[in-house]
C-alpha cells in the first residue's frame, strides 16, 4: 500500500466524517414560527417492517387533513419519520436524532417494545411527550411523559383467558406463541389468568419469529388433545399454523391475538373461522375508504391508531401550546372523544389507556367481523 | 450536538468490535462468525450483574470478559482443529446456539423481553449518566483496546499470527504450536467483544437477544473487511463509516420506507465493489 | 561421527502406490548426505514424512535412539530438524527481516508476547542476511524478491534455526553461479559445525563436490547407497536415470 | 391420527425441500469451490417471481412455477457472470468470494422488499378443496405430495444428467480439478455459468415449494440457505446422493428433537447436528 493511495484514502475518510458532522450539526429548527415538528419512530426495515407500513398511512392522512385546514393556529405540522428497525440500537438512534437534532415537540411510536424499551428513557429524560403503540406491560412506567394509545398486553392476555374460559367454556387449552416480547407477554398473562380461573394448559410451545414450518409442534399439541389452541402469533406463522392444522386434521378452534387483524392474515382462505382478540377499536368503513383514496393503502389495525395519535397531539398542542410540561399535563387528563380508533381516549395514572376494552372478531370471507358467541 | 455524541458512542462500541475481530480475522486469518455472541455474553453479563445484584459496572464488565473468554476457549478447542471451511461453519453454529440460549433461557435472560433498567457506570461516586461523560469513558476503552491490539501485532506473537495467516504448516514446522496460538488470539478477541457488549448494555440501558444474531456477526465482519485486514486503524475508520453513513442517510431525501431498504442495497453493494476492486479494504496491510 | 537420525523400513502410501517403500537410511553428524534419483522417486515425500508434514504409514524414525511412529510438524524443531521447500514457502506479505526473525524469536506464547531481547535476535538476523547478501533488501516483502533471492532467504531461514539436521530440497535449482558459491559455502560450514546435512540434488557435479554419502531412490526404494564415486558408477543407477 | 406416522411425514416433507436446497448448493460448491451465500437469495427471488405470476397475474400454477424457476436460474447466471467470474479470474481466495456473495444476498433481499414490501406472502388460493390423504394415520395434503414428487423428479434428473450427459461429465471433471478439466478441453467458464443457472433454478424450486407449503418473506433467504448448507455437509460434501440423505437426516433429527424439546430450540438443534458432524464425521454420511 504505497503512501500516496494511503493518504488519499485517509483524506476521503476524514472528509466523509466531516460531511457527516456538518449535515447532522446544522439541522437545528427555528423556534416559534416555522412548522411544528412531530417525530414518528416506526420499524421500516427487517421482519417487523410491515407494522411500520401499517401505521404510516394513518399518520399521513391525519397530517394532510390538519395542514389542509390551516394547521394548528396557522402553523403547519411536519412529520419526521425515523426507522427504529424494531431493535434496541435502532430505537435509541431514532429517538436521539428526533430529540436532539429535529427537536420535535412530540413523538408517535415506537411500535415494537424492543425499540421502545431502549428509546423511551431518552424521551423521558429530555421531557418529550410520547404516544407509543408498543404493548409490553412495563413501558409506560418508564416515566410520566410516556402515554400509550394501545392497550397493554397484560390486559389482552387476561381478556382472552376470561373469554376462552367463561364465554367459550373451554377448560383445557394448548398455547403456541411467537418468541418475541409481544408473544411472550400474552402467553404469560393468559397462562396466569387461565390457571387462576381453574383451566389447565395442556402444552405451551414457543416458536422463533418468522418460522413457518410448525407441523411437529402442532402434532405435539394435537397429542395433548386440547379443546382450543391459543395462538398469539404473527401473521406469517399464523397462516402457516392455520394451513398445517387443517392438514393435520386438528379441529380444535384456533384463538389468536390482535395482529391477525391484517389483510395479510385474513385473505388466505385457510384462516376462515379463526377467532382473535383485538382492542375495541373501530376501523370504520368510511375511514378505510378515506385512507384508500388519499394514500392508496389498505387500512389495518395500526392505521387508525397512527391517525388518532397525531390528532391527539394536534388537539393537545392546540390547547396547551408546545411547552412540554403543559402538553404533559393536558395529556394526563385528556378525554378525547372524536378518535377514529376508539370512542374515548384517556389515560390512567401510568399513561395506559383507561377505557381499554377488547372484543373478539372472527375471520370470514377475507375480512374480519365482530364475533357473537 | 447530543445526537453526534450518540453516534460517536455507537461508533466507538463498533470500533472495539472491529479492532478485536481484526486481531482474530485480520491478523490471523480466522474468519469468526460468532463475534456477536461474545458481544452478547458481555452485554448480558453486565445487565444480569448490574440489574440483579447491583455490582459495580467495571467488575461486571470484567466478569463478562472472563465469561466470554471461557466460552470462546471452549468453542476454540472444538473448532480450531477443523479444516478452515468447517471451522467457519462451526462459528456460525455457535452463534446460532448462543443466540438461542439468550432467547430461551427465560429465568436468567428474561428471553425475548430482554433486560431493561440497566444503570450507567459509576465509579467513586460519579455516575456517567450524561452521554458526554459516557463518550469519554468509551473513548478511553477504545484507546485501551487499540493500544493492546498494537502491542500484540508489534510483538513477536503478532508476527507469528501473520505468518499463520499465510502458511500454517510452515509455521508449525519451525516449532510453533499453531493450534495454541489460534486458541489464545480467538479468546482475546472474544474478551474485547464482551467489553464492547458491556458498554452497549450500560449505554442503551436495555438489551434484547435480537441484537446478537448471526446477521450482527456478519456486520462486524464487514467492518474488518472494509477497514482492511491487519489494520486496527482501518477497523476503527470502517466502524465510523458503517455507523455514520446509515445515520447520515436519514437526512438524504429518500421517502422513509424506501430509505431504509436503500441503506441495505448500498451496504450490500459496498461489499461487492470492495471485493471486486479493493480486496485489501481501506488501509489493510494484507490482501484477503 | 554419531548417527543423528535413521529410518527403519519407513513406508508412505498414497492409495495403493508406495511413494516411500520400506526405506532404511541413517544420517550422521558432520556429513553431507545426498538424496538423488529421477523425478517422482519419492525424495520430497521422504523429507515431508521425516519433517512431520506427512503421516508415517509404516516402519519408524529413530532420533537419539528413540523410535517414533508419529511426528507432529510442531515437534520437528524440538528434535533439532529443519528444512527448506522445493516450491518455496516463504511468508510472502511479510518483510525479509521478519521472515528470519520469525524463526529466531520465542516459541511459547507468553514469551512471544513479552519478548525483551529482540536486539540480540536482530544482530543474529543481520549476520545471516549479510551472509546471503539480502541485508539491503531486509525491509522489502518476500514476494518482491527475485526467485534466486527467495531461494537464498529460505536457506538463510533454515540456517538461523541452528538445527542438528538440515534437509535442503533442491537448494541450488535456479541460482546464479555466485549464489551457488554462497550456498555451498554455507553447507560446508554446517557440516563443519557437526550438523547432518541432507541434500536433494540433480546436478551430479555438485553431488560429487559436496556429498560424503549418497542414497539413490527410484519409485520409493533405495536402489543404491555409498560414496558418490561408488554409487554413480553402478549399472542400475545409470539405468534408473536414463530409463530402461 | 398416529403420532409416529405424522412425525415421519412431517420430516419427509421438510426433507424434500431441504434436499432441493442441498442439491443446488452442492452443484455450486463442487464446481465453483466457495460458499455462495447469494444462493439463498435465488430461492427467494424464484419464490417471489412465482408469487407475481400466480397471485398477482392470476396465471396457472405450472406457468408460475416455471417462471419462478427460470427467473432464479437466470439471476444466478447473471450474478455469476457479473460478480463471481471476474473474481475467480483474478484467483480471488474463497474468503473474497464468500464476502462478495454476502453482498449479493443483502442486495437482492433488499430489492425484493422494496418491490414487494416485507410483508409475508403465501402462494395458495383455495385450500379448502385441497384433498388431504391419509397415510398410515398421518395426514399429507395434495400440495405436499406434489412438492415431494417434484423434488424426487429433480433429484433423479440431476443425478442422471451428472452421470450420463456430456454436461454432467464436464461438471464432474471441474469438480475433480478445474485446471485439469481446462487442460482436457472443458470450457470451464461456460460450464460453470450453466451450473449456476441449474443450481440457482433448483434453489428457486426449493423457494417456490416453501412458498406453497408454508409461506415466504424477503429475509427468509438466510435460514433457507443455512438449512441447505447443513444438509449438504451432513450428507457428504460433493455427493449428490449424500445431499439428499443429509437433508432427510437433518429433517428427521429436527422433527424428533422438536417432539421432545420445546419448539424454540429447533434452529439451534439443526446446528447442533451440524457441529456434531463437523467434529466426528466431517466427510459426512456418504463421502465423495
Amino acid at each position: 500500500m504505497n503512501t500516496k493511495s494511503k493518504a488519499v484514502v485517509g483524506i476521503v475518510a476524514v472528509l466523509l466524517l466531516i460531511a457527516g458532522w456538518w449535515i447532522l450539526g446544522v439541522q437545528g429548527t427555528p423556534e416559534g414560527k416555522g412548522p411544528i415538528k412531530i417525530g414518528a419512530s416506526l420499524p421500516l426495515t427487517g421482519e417487523a417492517a410491515s407494522y411500520g407500513e401499517m401505521t404510516k398511512p394513518g399518520i399521513d392522512l391525519a397530517v394532510r387533513e390538519i395542514n389542509d385546514s390551516g394547521g394548528i393556529e396557522g402553523r403547519p405540522i411536519e412529520i419526521v419519520y425515523e426507522d427504529d428497525k424494531c431493535s434496541s440500537e435502532g430505537g435509541s438512534s431514532a429517538f436521539n436524532k428526533l430529540v436532539a437534532v429535529d427537536k420535535v415537540a412530540a413523538v408517535i411510536g415506537p411500535v415494537c417494545s424492543v425499540a421502545a424499551s431502549a428509546a423511551l428513557p431518552i424521551a423521558q429524560k429530555s421531557g418529550v411527550p410520547t404516544l407509543i403503540i408498543a404493548s409490553a406491560p412495563g413501558l409506560t412506567k418508564i416515566g410520566d411523559y410516556i402515554f400509550r394509545v394501545y392497550p397493554s398486553d397484560s390486559l389482552q392476555g387476561k381478556f382472552a383467558a376470561e373469554y376462552v374460559f367463561n364465554t367459550l367454556g373451554k377448560h383445557a387449552v394448548a398455547i403456541l406463541y411467537v418468541k418475541n416480547d409481544w408473544g411472550e407477554g400474552l402467553k404469560d398473562t393468559f397462562n396466569r389468568r387461565f390457571t387462576e380461573l381453574g383451566g389447565t394448559v395442556t402444552l405451551s410451545e414457543g416458536i422463533v419469529q418468522g418460522r413457518t414450518d410448525v407441523r411437529t409442534e402442532l402434532t405435539k399439541i394435537k397429542a395433548s388433545s386440547p379443546q382450543l389452541i391459543y395462538i398469539p402469533l404473527q401473521p406469517d406463522s399464523g397462516v402457516a399454523v392455520a394451513k398445517q392444522a387443517k392438514a393435520l386434521g386438528i379441529n380444535a378452534p384456533l384463538f389468536g391475538g390482535d395482529f391477525f387483524d391484517t389483510k395479510e392474515f385474513t385473505t388466505p382462505s385457510e384462516t376462515a373461522g379463526i377467532l382473535f382478540t383485538i382492542g375495541k377499536f373501530n376501523n370504520p368503513e368510511e375511514f378505510k375508504a378515506r385512507i384508500k383514496s388519499e394514500t392508496g393503502a389498505d387500512s389495518a389495525i395500526l392505521t387508525p391508531l397512527g391517525y388518532d395519535a397525531l390528532k391527539v397531539f394536534a388537539y393537545v398542542i392546540g390547547e396547551a401550546g408546545i411547552d412540554p410540561q403543559a402538553m404533559q399535563r393536558e395529556l394526563s387528563d385528556l378525554s378525547y372523544t372524536d378518535g377514529e380508533s376508539q370512542p374515548l381516549i384517556s389515560f390512567d395514572k401510568d399513561g395506559d389507556l383507561e377505557a381499554a376494552q377488547f372484543e373478539v372478531r372472527v375471520v370470514k370471507s377475507g375480512k374480519s367481523e365482530p364475533f357473537e358467541k | 450536538m447530543e445526537y453526534l455524541i450518540h453516534i460517536a458512542v455507537l461508533a466507538c462500541i463498533y470500533g472495539i468490535l472491529g479492532i478485536s475481530l481484526n486481531l482474530v480475522m485480520g491478523e490471523t486469518g480466522l474468519i469468526s462468525v460468532t463475534h456477536a455472541a461474545f458481544y452478547g455474553l458481555g452485554a448480558y453479563a453486565v445487565a444480569f450483574l448490574l440489574v440483579g445484584f447491583g455490582i459495580n459496572f467495571f467488575l461486571a464488565t470484567l466478569a463478562g470478559m472472563i465469561l466470554a473468554s471461557g466460552v470462546a476457549f471452549a468453542i476454540g478447542v472444538v473448532f480450531l482443529r477443523l479444516k478452515e471451511v468447517y471451522y467457519v461453519l462451526g462459528t456460525v453454529g455457535s452463534n446460532v446456539i448462543l443466540f438461542s440460549v439468550l432467547l430461551n433461557w427465560n429465568s436468567v435472560t428474561r428471553g425475548p423481553l430482554g433486560i431493561g433498567g440497566i444503570p450507567r457506570p459509576e465509579i467513586f461516586g460519579f455516575r456517567f449518566s450524561e452521554n458526554e461523560a459516557f463518550l469519554l469513558l468509551v473513548l478511553a476503552a477504545v484507546a485501551i483496546t487499540y493500544a493492546i491490539s498494537v502491542l500484540i501485532t508489534r510483538s513477536s506473537f503478532g508476527r507469528v499470527l501473520n505468518a499463520i495467516r499465510e502458511d500454517e504448516d510452515v509455521v508449525s514446522v519451525f516449532g510453533y504450536s499453531v493450534y495454541h496460538y489460534k486458541l489464545v488470539i480467538f479468546t482475546i478477541g472474544a474478551a474485547f467483544a464482551a467489553l464492547a457488549g458491556a458498554f452497549l448494555a450500560s449505554y442503551l440501558t436495555y438489551i434484547s437477544p435480537f441484537s446478537f444474531t448471526v446477521v450482527e456477526s456478519i456486520f462486524i465482519l464487514s467492518i474488518v473487511v472494509l477497514g482492511g485486514l491487519g489494520s486496527g486503524r482501518g477497523a476503527l475508520i470502517a466502524a465510523g463509516i458503517l455507523v455514520i453513513t446509515p445515520e447520515a442517510l436519514r437526512f438524504v431525501g429518500f421517502t422513509p420506507d424506501i430509505a431504509a431498504q436503500m441503506r441495505q442495497v448500498l451496504y450490500g453493494l459496498i461489499l461487492i465493489l470492495l471485493m471486486l476492486y479493493r480486496p485489501q479494504g481501506l488501509l489493510g496491510r494484507f490482501r484477503i | 561421527m554419531k548417527t543423528l537420525l535413521s529410518t527403519r523400513r519407513l513406508v508412505k502410501r498414497f492409495g495403493g502406490v508406495h511413494a516411500v517403500d520400506h526405506v532404511d537410511l541413517s544420517l550422521e553428524g558432520g556429513k553431507i548426505t545426498a538424496l538423488i534419483g529421477p523425478n517422482g522417486s519419492g525424495k520430497t515425500t521422504l523429507i515431508n514424512v521425516v519433517t512431520g508434514m506427512l503421516a508415517i504409514d509404516g516402519g519408524d524414525i529413530v532420533i537419539d535412539s528413540v523410535r517414533l511412529q508419529r511426528i507432529r510438524p510442531s515437534d520437528v524443531a524440538s528434535y533439532g530438524i529443519t528444512r527448506t521447500f522445493q516450491n518455496l514457502r516463504l511468508i510472502q506479505q511479510m518483510s525479509v527481516l521478519d521472515n528470519i526473525l520469525l524463526v529466531l524469536t520465542e516459541r511459547n506464547i507468553w514469551g512471544a508476547l513479552f519478548e525483551q531481547h529482540t536486539k540480540f535476535h536482530l544482530a543474529t538476523a543481520e549476520e545471516i542476511l549479510k551472509k546471503v547478501g539480502l541485508w539491503e533488501k531486509r525491509n522489502e516483502n518476500a514476494e518482491s524478491l527475485s526467485y534466486g533471492q527467495r531461494k537464498l532467504l529460505e536457506i538463510a531461514r533454515a540456517v538461523s534455526m541452528e538445527a542438528r539436521i538440515y534437509f535442503f530440497d533442491e537448494p541450488f535449482a535456479g541460482l546464479f553461479p555466485e549464489m551457488v558459491r554462497i550456498v555451498s559455502g554455507i553447507i560446508r560450514e554446517l557440516r563443519a559445525s557437526g550438523a547432518a546435512v541432507v541434500l536433494v540434488e540433480h546436478d551430479m557435479l555438485l553431488v560429487r563436490e559436496l556429498a560424503d554419502y549418497c542414497y539413490v531412490l527410484d519409485s520409493g526404494k533405495v536402489i543404491a547407497e555409498g560414496t558418490p564415486e561408488h554409487v554413480l558408477k553402478q549399472q542400475n543407477v545409470v539405468e534408473a536415470y536414463l530409463g530402461k | 391420527m398416529d403420532i409416529a406416522a405424522q412425525l415421519i411425514l412431517n420430516a419427509i416433507i421438510a426433507g424434500a425441500i431441504y434436499s432441493l436446497l442441498a442439491l443446488g448448493f452442492n452443484l455450486l460448491y463442487s464446481t465453483a469451490r466457495f460458499f455462495d451465500l447469494g444462493y439463498g437469495a435465488m430461492s427467494v427471488a424464484g419464490a417471489y417471481v412465482a408469487y407475481t405470476f400466480y397471485n398477482l397475474l392470476d396465471l396457472s400454477v405450472p406457468i408460475a412455477v416455471l417462471a419462478g424457476v427460470l427467473a432464479a436460474g437466470t439471476l444466478g447466471f447473471v450474478v455469476e457472470k457479473l460478480v463471481y467470474r471476474p473474481l475467480r479470474a483474478r484467483k480471488a481466495t474463497h474468503t473474497v468470494l464468500l464476502i462478495a456473495s454476502l453482498g449479493v444476498l443483502i442486495v437482492i433481499q433488499a430489492v425484493i422488499s422494496i418491490i414487494f414490501s416485507s410483508q409475508f406472502k403465501i402462494l395458495s388460493k383455495d385450500v379448502n378443496l385441497e384433498p388431504v390423504f391419509n397415510v398410515f394415520g398421518g395426514a399429507i395434503t395434495q400440495t405436499q405430495v406434489i412438492i415431494l414428487v417434484a423434488a424426487l423428479l429433480i433429484m433423479v434428473a440431476l443425478a442422471l444428467t451428472l452421470k450420463y450427459t456430456l454436461f454432467g461429465k464436464a461438471v464432474n471433471a471441474i469438480a475433480d480439478d478445474e485446471e485439469v478439466a481446462r487442460v482436457v478441453g472443458v470450457n470451464s467458464e461456460r460450464v460453470i455459468g450453466v451450473v449456476f443457472f441449474v443450481g440457482s433454478a433448483i434453489g428457486g424450486a426449493a423457494g417456490i415449494a416453501t412458498a406453497f407449503d408454508s409461506g415466504i418473506y424477503p429475509t427468509i433467504g438466510l435460514p433457507l440457505l443455512l438449512n441447505g448448507v447443513i444438509a449438504f455437509i451432513v450428507g457428504g460434501v460433493g455427493n449428490v446422493y449424500g445431499a439428499v440423505l443429509g437433508a432427510f437426516a437433518l429433517a428427521i433429527t429436527e422433527n424428533a428433537a422438536a417432539w421432545f424439546l420445546p419448539g424454540e430450540w429447533k434452529f439451534a438443534i439443526a446446528f447442533l447436528v451440524l457441529i456434531i458432524f463437523l467434529i466426528f464425521r466431517p466427510q459426512g454420511i456418504l463421502p465423495k
